[in-house]
């Protein structure tokens, strides 16, 4: 068995709001093996964002990764690191959520990359494209030509009030060097933009939107990352734009080996681009397993109704759905309560559910795992609650 | 039933059309100030919906699907009368549309609905929900205010909100109830017709199959005809009996639902039934014919057969021997000559342009014939003579750049030149 | 027409931190100053010079106050220093600071507030209706708009004073009038009726409805096109009555904030004006401030009382402007629909 | 449309709003009271000479013809006679402007030196105490009036403490610049320096609240955007994010507004210039005014128009260059 690449356990996120806290991200297990795609899938407010950003250490105030760690394998960076900080490595694993903040930033770019959902805005509008991306050029060469002990150990800016001055009154003193806008005009070559030549020189608004997307690609893989991780990258896009993008990031996983942490809402992107997923409700991963295993044989409910809910383009339609019930659950602290989150919309709920939630079994060996008493203690010992049970009490808002 | 002859005194002719939309077209000038004359700043206006006809069956479920840009939203409000258009007519009960004033637009007003898709944009957040699903009512004067009251009340029960929510304000619903909320708005004037624009985009899948429940089950209550505007293909199957594919402004394809999603005629709805990535187990394996490019600006769209640019079945010139993949890319670099989008090494020779030009179009071999003709027209882009090389590579023209298919005309038509 | 969460935002703000409270605190200290400035001040503030400690009026009747000054060479005898007869001193003529200094605020409070609600009732129904319709009418109301952008409104009013005079509007004082029945402690000789810069309030809001127009015009145009006044149209609501039950309830929180901060504005313009002597009334801050610049290494409270008048109105307009554009911007609680 | 097409566009837009600025002083002269020619004459002229003065300056001809009269003076740079001096408005104008510039550069250049920088710290350490300070400050700045702070500089640091002369300033920058490229001699430059110090600062102070607000507000908004975190995702050094991406993207909007308070900045030197006996164009305009000295009074307006729009279509300019999309679209 492989060792994992990325290894993450108990990550919790809050955000600590005037409303009160929101448990955005609630103890996350999740493993990513070398050139392995991993799906995160789940609906608007899950968390699946929340614990890409985490994971990137880009997470915003109020919000804070409060317990948790995120376990990176790479052996010639645990070993610059391990002098200064002994308690964060462990055998050829650093635990990034140990180390300084200054340490973290160096990976990113290098060891993580990151590409997001909207295209348009994730570029800055008046900077050229092919600028932007020589910059994720030149951070990647400043980390090799450096050795990187150096960069974790300085804590001095790599760049400085008076550079930028200089920039603006002398543009060749910029930031990016030469040779790095050169491989920018390669790389959105190999993204499969015509004319990079010309194209570098544009800026986003010039490039519609499944090009910008490329172009995020390109700047993603600038550093030859470890981990790719792609939040939404194809919900914006139109479907043969995104049949595209997702053709061009399978065609680089297999040139480049990298691992992708695949975040989205959309089960059919899940099937056609990972090997195993996870999906996730209220800030919790409820079910966890292989692509066969989450489609064929869905064990936790919240899946099942996720599955049922899809409209079936190769089946006539007519019949009517299967929905689930309610809404999305608020992800205050003080309106979550201790039972399992999906029990006001569960159809199976028991009374134990609303007392305490089911853990997901995290032993290794056990694949296919679920948070729900139906899994966990085989099947229903107890009577479901009668249809209607929530109805008096869930008004939601 | 026919769509290509209709007039006005032969409404009757398919006994049960409600909505008939003829060489319906919206284009969008950028209003030009006097500067801008001055300076003959006339921008091609984009040609958002160009030439667009169908009819809506009483008590059916139209399906209006398209990629974004592609015109089907437009369509939709145009029809409505929310846009004003620059040609066509659109007919409703009989009655053309576009030229109503008075009471009888006021009366099409009410009978005429539509379900927007932003659930956040769709309500007046200044307004409770009670007043918004009210308005209508009030518009038109319907009863006394009690009596509106009470209709509103009804109809958030019908939708599956509770009355007592009478008094509360959009912000403190879902996106899923807002989108009720809509709905009770476009059904408090007892419509026939409403068109759903994407009502279902903006919501999560569990929310989503709700709402398209719902949908369906006022249809049957209340017999309304929908005109359904969605992008996503699987909602499409779901709901319609009837869909036509638009594409950069025009129906390229139209039919019974069935006959579209298992025997589609044009490549375009074949392409974009084939990208749709299934929720199952089996998808990693399954091909799929990634159609390449971007849609082109509908500013200049292409001539002929708009899907030409990116068509995987484009049809060489009668009697030329060449596999598709290779004159798919003839085609791509013909495109490129006519933008005259290659740049040119400032100073390398003209062979080496030449070769670096052959490289960087062509991956797999040519036969020797296509490969003279391409090096002789990047010989001509290497000396700065773009014209030549167009005119070098004109052998290559497609009947689909002469002419633009029509809609054959059937009860499942496709407007393509391939058959 | 405000919605809780308006309201919600406004009190949670409002009791979150300091300076909202500061800016409430100050201006309910000079609205309660004007309002009851009869009440509050201990001498007529119209009324030169001053008694004696015998009673006798000095100077004396007759002398006029230029007289005062040739014959003595110097004017420092007219302006008293601060005691308690004059809590703040006199100025150059002999008026009480402190009575002055209370009148003052009326005449700041009164032309800001009115210039401001005169700039609304311009300007905003011509935004409005501008960026709604859009076309022809809408290319001559910005045409305009930039005309009047490239004049300075400091010299645009100037211009407007020169050509239409100061004409100060005399308003009774309804404290006075009220004293007049019920006694409520007036002191006698307080003056039955204020003057208002009638010509500077105009052309304050004559130079100031260009900035509701045009923030008015913005929300209306991105307004048209959102789908509930689309869904307006769409069951045949007249253009007017959307305007009316659209269009305006969701352009109030903008506007709200910028008359806000108008006020203050007009309120410097004003004072700007009197100080240049263009006001039309003496009873303002600006012009005290303008008697005080001759004496002021000799007798600086004359100038300073009311050039701290001034700056406490105009801080505790700003401050309570800053609260309503931070509560009531739906751009900043962006932070919570993050997660 | 090319960036030449489009700055032309804004010069012709331009030429429109100036054209409205005339026609507006020239309405305004024209239905203001008081007979021209007895003001040029003074109250005790005969009638005969106020008829001759009349004929001579065209007051007696049809309105549109004396507007025509004095749009083509204006086209060809006669701004006419002053109507107190007698003498060429465009001279009194022309001498009068670089005292009025030096102050304004002087002033644009404290408050950008300070504000931005200010905005900056106050943006990306919210809540600290050194963005308390900025705040506080740039809300006492946006709310003294600007001739009461200048009476109380000229009082604390002129009069109390002596550290700055008070007086009218006796020698302009130009002379000062000439006698040091004669002499070598920098005492005049020096005086200069000192003469113009707390006239700056008054001036200043507002604009440097403005920058200093508008610079926060924007930055933060700025900060919150989604092309900020993906910036960081790339591994960037933080300060380049905050400076060559967010604070270029922050200042594109300021000086649009800046573009929009030049006027704001007119005539707060108006005021400046009289609390300071400055010798510029605001004192002259306000002695114009006072003698309803209208051809003095218009030529003066026009010059600042001109002024406006001319600094418009630059910062337009400007514009277009770091932000193409915005200006061309």
């Amino acid at each position: 068995m492989v060792d994992p690449i990325l290894d993450i356990e108990g990550l919790t996120t809050r955000f600590f709001t005037g409303e009160g806290q929101i448990n955005a991200v609630s103890d996350v297990d999740l493993t990513i093996n070398p050139g392995e795609t991993v799906g995160v899938v789940g609906e608007s407010g899950s968390g699946k964002s929340v614990t890409a950003l985490s994971i990137m250490d880009l997470v915003e105030d109020p919000g804070k990764i409060t317990a948790g760690t995120v376990r990176y394998r790479n052996p010639e960076f645990a070993a610059s690191i391990a002098e200064r900080h002994p308690d964060a490595v462990d055998g050829d694993y650093v635990d990034l959520l140990a180390v300084p903040k200054h340490v973290r930033r160096s990976l990113r770019g290098t060891s993580f990359s990151m590409i997001f959902q909207d295209p348009e805005s994730s570029f800055n509008p008046s900077i050229t494209v092919g600028e932007q991306i020589a910059e994720a050029v030149e951070v990647q060469r400043r980390a090799t030509t450096r050795p990187r002990s150096v960069s974790a150990r300085s804590t001095r800016p790599e760049y400085r009030f008076s550079d930028f001055l200089l920039s603006t009154v002398f543009p060749s003193r910029g930031y990016v060097s030469e040779s790095s806008k050169q491989e920018a005009i390669s790389l959105l070559e190999q993204v499969g933009i015509p004319d990079p030549e010309e194209r570098v020189g544009q800026y986003p608004h010039e490039f519609s939107g499944g090009m910008l997307q490329r172009a995020m690609v390109a700047q993603a893989l600038a550093g030859e990352p470890d981990v790719l991780i792609a939040d939404e990258p194809t919900t914006a896009l139109d479907v043969t734009i995104q049949a595209q993008v997702l053709e061009l990031l399978n065609d680089l996983q297999a040139e480049f080996g990298m691992s992708i942490l695949l975040i989205t809402h959309d089960l059919g992107v899940v099937a056609r681009m990972c090997e195993r997923v996870g999906v996730m409700y209220a800030g919790k991963i409820v079910e966890r397993g292989t692509v066969s295993d989450i489609f064929d044989t869905p064990a936790h409910p919240y899946t099942e109704g996720l599955i049922g809910s899809i409209p079936d383009i190769d089946t006539p339609g007519g019949n009517r759905l299967q929905p689930i019930a309610g809404n999305v659950p608020s992800l205050l602290d003080s309106e979550m309560g201790t039972r399992c989150a999906f029990a006001d919309r569960c159809p199976k709920a028991m009374q134990r559910c609303l007392d305490e939630p089911s853990e997901l079994d995290a032993s290794g060996s056990q694949s296919h795992t679920a948070q729900c008493y139906l899994v966990s203690d085989g099947y229903a010992e107890e009577e479901a609650l009668p249809a209607g049970y929530f109805e008096s009490s869930g008004g939601d808002s | 039933m026919s769509t290509l002859e209709h007039n006005n005194a032969d409404t009757t002719s398919g006994g049960d059309t409600l909505v008939s939309v003829e060489n319906l077209k919206k284009y969008f000038e950028t209003a030009p100030g006097f500067l801008d004359r001055l300076f003959g700043d006339e921008t091609s206006p984009v040609r958002a919906v160009d030439g667009v006809s169908f009819d809506v069956i009483r008590g059916e479920t139209l399906g209006l699907v398209g990629e974004s840009g592609c015109g089907k939203s437009t369509t939709g409000e145009t029809v409505l009368r929310l846009q004003e258009p620059t040609d066509g007519s659109v007919t409703f009960n009989g009655e053309p549309v576009f030229e109503l004033g008075g009471a009888a637009l006021t009366e099409f007003r009410q009978r005429a609905q539509i379900v927007f898709q932003d659930p956040f944009s769709s309500l007046d957040p200044r307004q409770t929900i009670g007043a918004t699903v009210r308005q209508p009512l009030d518009v038109h004067g319907r009863g006394t205010l009690d009596e509106r009251n009470e209709r509103v009340r009804n109809l958030l029960e019908r939708v599956g909100l509770s009355a007592d929510q009478f008094d509360r304000y959009p912000h403190e619903f879902s996106g899923g109830q807002r989108q009720r909320i809509g709905i009770a708005r476009a059904l408090a004037l007892d419509p026939d017709f409403v068109v759903l624009d994407e009502p279902t985009s903006a919501l999560d899948v569990s929310v989503q199959a709700q709402v398209l429940n719902l949908l369906d089950e006022l249809q049957t209550e209340f017999g309304l005809t929908y005109l359904l505007i969605s992008h996503d293909l699987s909602v499409i199957r779901q709901v319609c009996d009837r869909v036509a594919v638009m594409y950069l402004g025009e129906i390229v394809e139209m039919g019974p639902i069935e006959e579209i999603f298992t025997a589609p005629r044009h490549p375009y709805t074949e392409a974009l039934l084939d990208s749709v990535p299934r929720p199952t187990t089996e998808e990693a394996q399954r091909d799929i014919t990634v159609i390449s490019g971007d849609v082109p600006s509908p500013r200049q769209p292409p001539s002929g057969c708009r899907f030409r640019t990116r068509c995987p079945h484009i049809i060489p010139p009668d009697e030329m021997d060449i596999d598709q993949q290779s004159y798919r890319a003839i085609q791509t670099i013909r495109q490129r000559i006519d933008d005259r989008a290659f740049t040119i090494p400032e100073d390398a020779s003209v062979e080496t342009t030449v070769e670096q030009l052959y490289d960087r179009t062509v991956d797999s071999p040519l036969p020797a014939v296509h490969r003279e003709r391409l090096e002789t027209a990047f010989e001509s882009i290497a000396e700065g003579k773009w014209d030549a090389a167009a005119d070098a590579m004109s052998a290559y023209t497609s009947i689909c750049e002469r002419s633009n298919p029509e809609l054959d005309g059937d009860t499942h038509s496709a407007a393509c030149h391939l058959d | 027409m405000i919605s809780e969460r308006i309201k919600s935002n406004l009190s949670e703000s409002f009791t979150e931190s300091l300076l909202p409270k500061l800016g409430v605190a100050i201006l309910i200290c000079i609205v309660l100053f004007a309002i009851f400035a009869p009440i509050l001040a201990t001498h007529d503030p119209t009324r030169t010079g001053y008694y004696d400690d015998s009673g006798q009026p000095y100077p004396p009747t007759g002398t006029s106050y230029e007289t005062q000054i040739s014959q003595d060479g110097e004017i420092t005898e007219v302006a008293i220093e601060p005691s308690d007869e004059h809590l703040l001193g006199t100025n150059t003529v002999g008026q009480d600071v402190y009575s002055r200094f209370l009148y003052g605020a009326r005449v700041s409070l009164v032309v800001g507030i009115l210039g401001v609600l005169m700039a609304l009732a311009i300007g905003v129904p011509l935004g409005l209706v501008a960026g709604y319709y859009g076309g022809r009418v809408d290319d001559v109301l910005m045409r305009n708009a930039d005309v009047m952008l490239a004049f300075p409104a400091l010299v645009l009013a100037l211009a407007l004073i020169g050509v239409f005079g100061e004409s100060p509007v005399f308003v009774p004082d309804p404290i006075v009038y009220v004293d007049s029945f019920l006694d409520i402690g007036v002191a006698d000789g307080m003056p039955t009726a204020i003057p208002i810069p009638g010509t500077v309030t105009i052309v304050a809001a004559l130079v100031t409805w260009v900035w509701f127009a045009r923030i008015a015009r913005g929300e209306a145009l991105s307004l048209r096109s959102e789908e509930y006044v689309k869904a307006a149209k769409s069951f045949g609501t007249p253009d007017r009555s959307i305007l009316w039950r659209h269009v305006l309830p969701n352009s109030v929180t903008p506007i709200i904030v910028l008359a806000t901060i108008q006020v203050a504005v007009i309120i410097l313009l004003e004072a700007s004006l009197a100080y240049l002597g263009f006001s039309g009334t003496t009873l303002s801050w600006g012009y005290e401030i303008e008697r005080g610049q001759d004496v002021l290494r000799t007798r600086p409270w004359v100038a300073v009382v009311p050039g701290i008048g001034i700056m406490l109105t105009v801080i505790g307009v700003n401050l309570i402007g800053d609260w309503l554009r931070d509560a009531l911007d739906p751009n900043v609680d962006n932070s919570t629909r993050g997660a | 449309m090319s960036i030449a097409k489009f700055l032309t566009k804004r010069l012709l837009q331009g030429i429109f709003v100036l054209w409205g600025v005339v026609t507006i002083l020239f309405g305004l002269r024209a239905v203001s009271p008081g007979d021209p020619a007895t003001l040029m004459l003074g109250e005790g002229a005969s009638r005969e000479l106020i008829q001759q003065v009349r004929e001579a300056e065209g007051l007696n001809d049809p309105v549109y013809i004396q507007y025509a009269d004095y749009v083509q003076g204006l086209l060809v740079g006669d701004l006419g006679y002053s109507w107190r001096s007698e003498r060429d408005v465009a001279l009194m104008v022309i001498e009068r402007i670089p005292a009025t510039l030096e102050l304004a550069l002087a002033a644009t250049v404290v408050a950008m030196v300070i504000a931005i920088p200010l905005g900056v710290i106050s943006a990306t350490r919210r809540d600290t105490p050194a963005d308390y300070s900025a705040t506080l400050f740039s809300l006492l700045g946006i709310s003294t009036p600007n001739f009461w702070l200048g009476l109380m500089l000229i009082l604390v640091l002129g009069v109390w403490a002596g550290l700055f002369p008070t007086g009218r300033r006796p020698v302009g920058l130009g002379p000062a610049v000439l006698t040091l490229a004669e002499t070598g001699s920098i005492s005049e430059l020096t005086t200069w320096i000192h003469y113009i110090a707390l006239p700056a600062v008054t001036l200043g102070t507002y604009f440097t609240a403005l920058i200093t607000r508008l610079t926060r507000s924007g930055m933060i908004d700025e900060l919150g955007k989604p092309y900020v975190t993906a910036t960081e995702a790339k591994g960037l050094p933080e300060l380049l994010v905050r400076y060559k991406h967010v604070l270029r993207n922050t200042m594109i909007p300021i000086v649009t507004v800046l573009g929009l308070q030049l006027g704001t900045l007119m005539g707060g030197a108006v005021i400046t210039e009289t609390v300071f006996n400055w010798p510029g164009l605001g004192q002259r305009l306000i002695d114009a005014l006072d003698a309803r000295d209208w051809p003095l009074m218009q030529g003066i307006i026009v010059f600042i128009a001109v002024a406006f729009v001319a600094i418009n279509i630059a910062v337009d300019a400007v514009y277009s260059y770091v932000d193409p999309e915005v200006a061309l679209e």
